[in-house]
């Protein structure tokens, strides 16, 4: 015989911790703001060409007129006389894309070497965090600096090469989470009840740690981004792309005469980046239920 | 003498699900050189009674609503926050559950014990070194010289609370609080440091509040105690009175729901006696006593209008309407 | 103890340093092409001549584990190679440069880290409070803006409208008269770019400590702290901020490459003459030995100041030091 | 082999040892321990932090290495098995934690906690599954419908049910309860215990039960271990251990247990020990309790005492016992 509970009581709503967090996320005005900001940039990247279909590598004025001097372009032109809109709508494609991919890259190679690092520990993780410590100490933008000049500047070079400098911060976290999770009893319950070392890592673990990778996964497209128009800055994006990078990088030298040249396009990854941390810190709000009370 | 008097507080918290009460009428007397005991399950109010009275109450989102604490007296609540902090540390002496995160770790043992008598009282660096040192042997630590420039992380358990000890009498406080100050220790640390307190409290006279959940810490330390419930006291008498004729049916309950140790226990294994169901959220207490719930002895008013704490001529006190009513039928 | 921890640590170190002279070397074999044009630069002057020159100096016709030890060799006795572009040994060319550089990155690490914290300390003390937002506010703007773009709106505002700051160079030469007058030319000049560079960082470091600090403040020993009777002020500057400071100096020593990598692009808009300067101008040139010498170099920067944060934070946190 | 078939030697642990770190720093966690388990009894193990208790629960169920020994279970060396093997022989030994909060994971309905094992180990046919966890739920005392909650909806005994039934799920014959009740609020550890026995007489359990806490291990154990420093130095049945225990360390530690009873101020016949036990990493030569003995004698430094019966299944590991 058994005692049931006799605590008569109505069944609490069985909220999933993820629309949980949806609900946390909706009442942050700032991540909303991010949240809207983004779209709009991902929405005028990629409808934006078709209804204002202007070549960007077309030269359309004289160099460097002013914004609002010219209808034929309304934000002015570039030291070729390109027209700046059109750069400025079309070049969100090749900069979202590359640190979209960049940050892809990051995060699969961070998850991958945290999780067997952390869960697996022993000779596996020193091997691994050796190899993490290594990456760490070259300075990341001058080794992308390194490997772009090495292998020709095209938008899949350039993302590999950011994705290969930005993983070790990745690896590190998941491997925190990883190490922290194992020790937990659900685990050594999931080893009890049958469970495979697979399912334990990608099935039980991983779903817990995802909270702060998800947060760093988003804030890693802010910085994947920021690298692209870094080399682009450098000279080192593909020139055949037009790009918000590509516009910096040959607007630089006629900064002081031509302020529109580099302050738009930076402008333009200035809010992207924005939209995406401001989504990723409302992100992490959403996930850190300690922040929550407070 | 009464040393220490609370008297009526009520504490409530904002919480996201509404008001909760969390001290509700507490009433609580210690006099010198005396033991009380308080016990309850965890969020029963025992815990935010010794932060009412250190006056680290966190505001907010808590709030002391009503009523006095009086030291000697002197009525605690409403003093400014310097003249609060002058008499913690000083005249209130408080240690804790956890003496593993309760010690700084990056200031050695010596200097945390120093910066003590040096907060209240107007002594040289190496006046209060000295202090520190000899309330290290105070406590029982050997080569306590050696010991005072140890960091936590070098000490064990029992040793850390020795060292929360010492901190807390080193200026000789006329009241220690002790927040289950062994629970996180193993059973034979727990004794040393139940030995300590006695000892201390013997040789100096300082009035104790111990909290915890145990009844056997209760039976062995305390000469008064009084049982919370839900912010409430139920219950309250000397521990012979409370332990070996417990009125209240939660007392009951929370002494013979636990296996307590025998020295000579029976061949046959009894099923321990069981409180049903689970403590009640604060937020969603109603108009009766906050028990009846999980009463075994509830009746009609219970439900209807809470009990008052009803003392008899001996000094034991209960807050329940089935006690009275048995007690006005003998 | 220590000792032996640090000369522990300095062997580490060591084998980092080679790996990073291995990874050079693997680099330029990587790359598409024959290793002795990677070396010459797409410069038009690398002749036969130039190129025979070239793989006789590094030995290319060898085997490859040879060609390795060579390499290793020459970077032992101090020789990254020879520049066609600067016609200059690359050591001599990164000496040169790399005081400027370090002048830079410290004194924005410096103005970072002072007023980072100070910030996060405030912030932490009231979490809804001012501080507290405009910590939020500088944080996201610092994550969010491109450096090189933050450079040079600052570059359009003090060039034009607000002209106190030069925008550009290390020094004036006519105006830097004396040592005193050279050091405080370089001061002025060095002001919009450590701030430009600083600015990042000190949201990052204001974000942290305010973190940092509420966590801190939660933890059982403040409590205890304030059962003592301690002032509000000491339990923040005394009891939290010791402990806070932690995690600040390890996420501080892992940073390091990105202040020197921020460097690059900062240096590159204020025409500063260090290591950025010269990484651009060769990579412009695609002068490798010189690319590959300055990360070779900024990567035994960042292992340095990574051991010198390891230390230090063995100094701060007890637990650690006494550690076996 | 007889012993097994009636039960007597039901699970069998054989000179065990669990040993972690590196050369000259090695932590001699668990260091040579032998009992045997009969059939549907409750073996209990208690000792203080560092004694060694846990890991040799968890070494038993094989979540830890192994440095020596042998763990059997009905005859089978599961100490030995690997792989798939040690998968498919863990329906028989299932472990309940003490952390009702970290024990269950925080993502899965309560319902999916309970079936997991059902599938991972294949039992019953998918479609009879549903039917075997509402089953599980009720057997522990929880309402069917509560499986669609998620773990932090429920309080802490509730957790430690699900947690329980999660056990069950495999029909296992041996239950390791680390400290089950430890970390629950003494009202709600009255209603585990009594679940916990309730069980073991309907589906005829073997508990190895391991705690600190003397009073619960007495209401609930059969058969008594006392461990000291990864060792163990008593062991006896219920009664003889809490009546005539032998060893100077049981003996303190029964006497620092807060009885209900005794009158305050009662000090005289307590014993109390003094000084912190030595490390695990430097154990010294002869018994591991000697630095703390009141009763110490010469010998007692120089060669550790065995475990030796001083009466019928009473064994004390000291020279001075008997």
């Amino acid at each position: 015989m058994t005692v049931l509970d006799t605590k008569d009581e109505s069944l609490p709503r069985a909220e999933h911790p993820a629309a949980e967090a949806w609900r946390v996320f909706r009442s942050r005005p700032a991540a909303l703001f991010g949240l809207l900001l983004l779209s709009i940039i991902v929405i005028v990247s990629l409808f934006g060409p078709v209804l204002y279909a202007v070549d960007p590598f077309e030269i359309v004025w004289a160099p460097l007129t002013p914004p609002f001097e010219t209808e034929t372009a309304i934000l002015g032109t570039d030291n070729l006389g390109r027209d700046m809109l059109a750069g400025l709508i079309v070049g969100g494609r090749a900069t979202l894309l590359v640190g979209v991919t960049a940050a892809l890259i990051t995060i699969i190679i961070g998850i991958l070497v945290g999780a067997l690092a952390g869960y697996y520990l022993g000779w596996v993780d020193d091997v691994l965090m050796r190899i993490t410590e290594f990456f760490q100490v070259l300075p990341p933008l001058l080794f992308a600096m390194v490997l772009v000049t090495l292998f020709s500047p095209s938008l899949p070079v350039v993302a590999m090469s950011i994705g290969i400098v930005s993983w070790p911060a990745t690896a590190r976290l998941a491997r925190a989470e990883f190490m922290r999770i194992r020790g937990l009893e659900y685990v050594s319950a999931g080893r009890s009840i049958g469970a495979r070392d697979g399912r334990l890592i990608w099935r039980v673990i991983l779903p817990n740690a995802l909270a702060p990778l998800i947060v760093s996964a988003t804030l890693t497209i802010g910085v994947a981004i920021l690298f692209e128009a870094g080399l682009s800055f450098l000279g080192l994006s593909d020139p055949n792309t037009m790009s918000w990078g590509l516009m910096i990088g040959s607007g630089r030298q006629y900064v002081l005469d031509a302020w529109w040249v580099v302050t738009l396009p930076g402008a333009m990854i200035f809010l992207t980046v924005l939209g995406v941390s401001l989504i990723g810190d409302g992100l992490n709000d959403a996930f850190n239920p300690k922040l929550r009370e407070r | 003498m009464t040393v220490l008097k609370v008297d009526n507080i009520v504490v409530d918290f904002a919480t996201r699900r509404g008001n909760a009460r969390v001290l509700d009428h507490v009433n609580l007397e210690v006099n010198e050189g005396e033991i009380l005991g308080i016990v309850g399950e965890s969020g029963c109010g025992k815990s935010m009674t010794a932060l009412s009275i250190m006056g680290l109450v966190p505001s907010p989102p808590g709030n002391l609503t009503s009523g006095s604490i009086y030291l000697e007296g002197r009525d605690l609540v409403g003093l400014s926050k310097d003249e609060m902090r002058e008499i913690r540390g000083n005249e209130i002496g408080m240690i804790f559950q956890e003496p593993m995160s309760s010690l700084n770790p990056v200031f050695t043992v010596g200097e945390q014990i120093a910066e003590s008598v040096r907060l209240h009282e107007n002594a040289s660096q190496r006046a209060a070194w000295e202090r520190a040192v000899e309330m290290l042997r105070a406590v029982g630590i050997p080569e306590a010289e050696v010991r005072a420039k140890s960091y936590p992380h070098q000490l064990s358990g029992g040793m850390r609370q020795r060292v929360m000890i010492a901190i807390a009498l080193a200026c000789n406080p006329r009241v220690l609080i002790a927040d289950e100050p062994t629970t996180a220790l193993d059973t034979t640390v727990q004794a040393q440091i139940f030995d300590l307190l006695e000892e201390l409290q013997k040789s100096r006279g300082t009035a104790i509040v111990l909290i915890t959940h145990d009844m056997g810490a209760v039976a062995q330390l305390a000469d008064r105690v009084a049982v919370m419930y839900a912010g409430r006291i139920v219950e309250t008498g000397t521990v012979e009175q409370v332990l070996t004729m417990p009125r209240h049916p939660y007392t009951e309950g929370l002494i013979a729901c636990v296996p307590h140790l025998q020295p000579d226990p029976p061949e046959k294994r009894e099923p321990l006696l069981e409180i049903p169901g689970v403590v009640p959220s604060l937020t969603e207490l109603g108009d009766g006593c906050a028990f009846a719930p999980r009463c075994n002895r509830a009746l009609a008013t219970c439900t209807g209008r809470q009990p008052v704490l009803k003392t008899e001529g001996n000094g034991h006190a209960t807050a329940c309407w089935a006690v009275e009513a048995e007690l006005e039928n003998v | 103890m220590l000792l032996w921890t640090v000369i522990r640590r300095l062997i580490y170190s060591v084998i980092l340093v080679v790996a990073v002279l291995v990874l050079n070397f693997l680099l330029i074999h990587l790359a598409p092409g024959d290793p002795a044009d990677v070396i010459a630069g797409e410069m038009g002057g690398a002749t036969e001549e130039v190129l025979a020159s070239i793989r006789k100096a590094y030995g290319l016709d060898q085997p490859l584990y040879v060609q390795l030890w060579v390499y290793l060799k020459a970077a032992a006795g101090g020789d990254l190679g020879q520049s066609f572009f600067y016609n200059a040994p690359v050591i001599d060319l990164i000496l040169d440069r790399v005081g400027a550089t370090l002048l830079l990155v410290f004194t924005a690490l410096g103005f970072a880290i002072v007023v980072g914290t100070t910030l996060g300390v405030i912030a932490s003390r009231k979490p809804t409070g001012i501080v507290s937002n405009l910590v939020t506010v500088i944080s996201v703007i610092g994550y969010s803006a491109p450096i090189f773009w933050t450079g040079i709106m600052l570059i359009i505002v003090f060039a034009s409208l607000i002209p106190l700051f030069p925008i550009s160079n290390m020094y004036d030469v006519t105006k830097s008269v004396g040592p005193f007058g050279y050091a405080l030319d370089v001061a002025h000049h060095l002001v919009l770019p450590a701030f430009t560079l600083g600015i990042v960082y000190l949201a990052q470091y204001s974000r942290l400590t305010r973190a940092s600090m509420l966590e801190v403040l939660g933890s059982d020993y403040i409590r205890t702290a304030r059962a003592k009777g301690v002032s509000e002020r000491k339990v923040y500057g005394r009891h939290a901020l010791r402990n806070a400071v932690l995690p600040i100096i390890t996420i501080a020593g892992l940073q390091f490459g990105g202040i020197v990598s921020g460097a690059v692009l900062v240096e590159t808009v204020f025409n500063w003459p260090g290591l950025g300067t010269l990484a651009f101008d060769s990579i412009l040139a695609r002068d490798y030995p010189t690319i590959l010498g300055i990360l070779f170099f900024s990567a035994v920067i960042v292992i340095v100041a990574n051991l010198i944060t390891d230390l230090l934070y063995r100094v701060a946190d007890p637990r650690i030091r006494m550690a076996k | 082999m007889s012993d097994t078939a009636n039960g007597a030697n039901y699970l069998e642990v054989q000179d065990l040892k669990v040993h972690f770190g590196k050369k000259g720093a090695t932590v001699h966690a668990v260091d040579g321990v032998s009992f045997t388990v009969s059939k549907g009894t409750t073996f209990g193990i208690v000792g203080e932090s560092g004694s060694g208790k846990t890991t040799t629960a968890l070494a038993v169920m094989r979540l830890t290495h192994i440095t020596d020994g042998h763990v059997s279970l009905e005859g089978r060396n599961i100490g030995a098995l690997d792989g798939e093997e040690l998968r498919e022989a863990r329906r028989a030994f299932q472990i309940i934690f003490q952390d009702p909060y970290s024990s269950l994971n925080p993502r899965q309905r309560a319902a999916d906690i309970i079936r997991e094992p059902l599938d991972l180990m294949e039992i019953g046919q998918p479609a009879e599954r549903d039917g075997m966890v509402s089953d599980l739920i009720k057997q522990v005392g929880l309402r069917p419908e509560q499986g669609a909650l998620f773990p932090h909806q429920f309080s802490g005994g509730q957790r430690q049910r699900i947690g329980l039934a999660r056990a069950l799920a495999t029909k296992p014959s041996l239950i390791v309860c680390d400290e089950p009740v430890s970390a629950l609020d003494v009202a709600i550890q009255a209603q585990i215990l009594n679940l916990m026995a309730n069980l073991q007489e309907e589906l005829d359990l073997t508990y190895l039960f391991i705690s600190h806490d003397l009073g619960v291990v007495q209401h609930i154990c059969d058969e008594i271990a006392v461990m000291y420093l990864g060792q163990i130095v008593e062991q006896a049945d219920r009664r003889t251990l809490f009546t005539a225990p032998e060893h100077p360390y049981t003996k303190t530690l029964l006497s620092a247990v807060p009885t209900l009873h005794a009158a305050r101020g009662d000090r005289s016949k307590r014993q109390r020990l003094s000084g912190d036990p030595p490390s695990p990493i430097n154990l010294p030569k002869g018994c591991r309790f000697a630095s703390r003995c009141p009763l110490v004698e010469k010998q007692c430094h120089e060669t550790p005492p065995p475990l030796r019966a001083v009466s019928g299944g009473h064994f004390v590991a000291c020279h001075l016992a008997g």
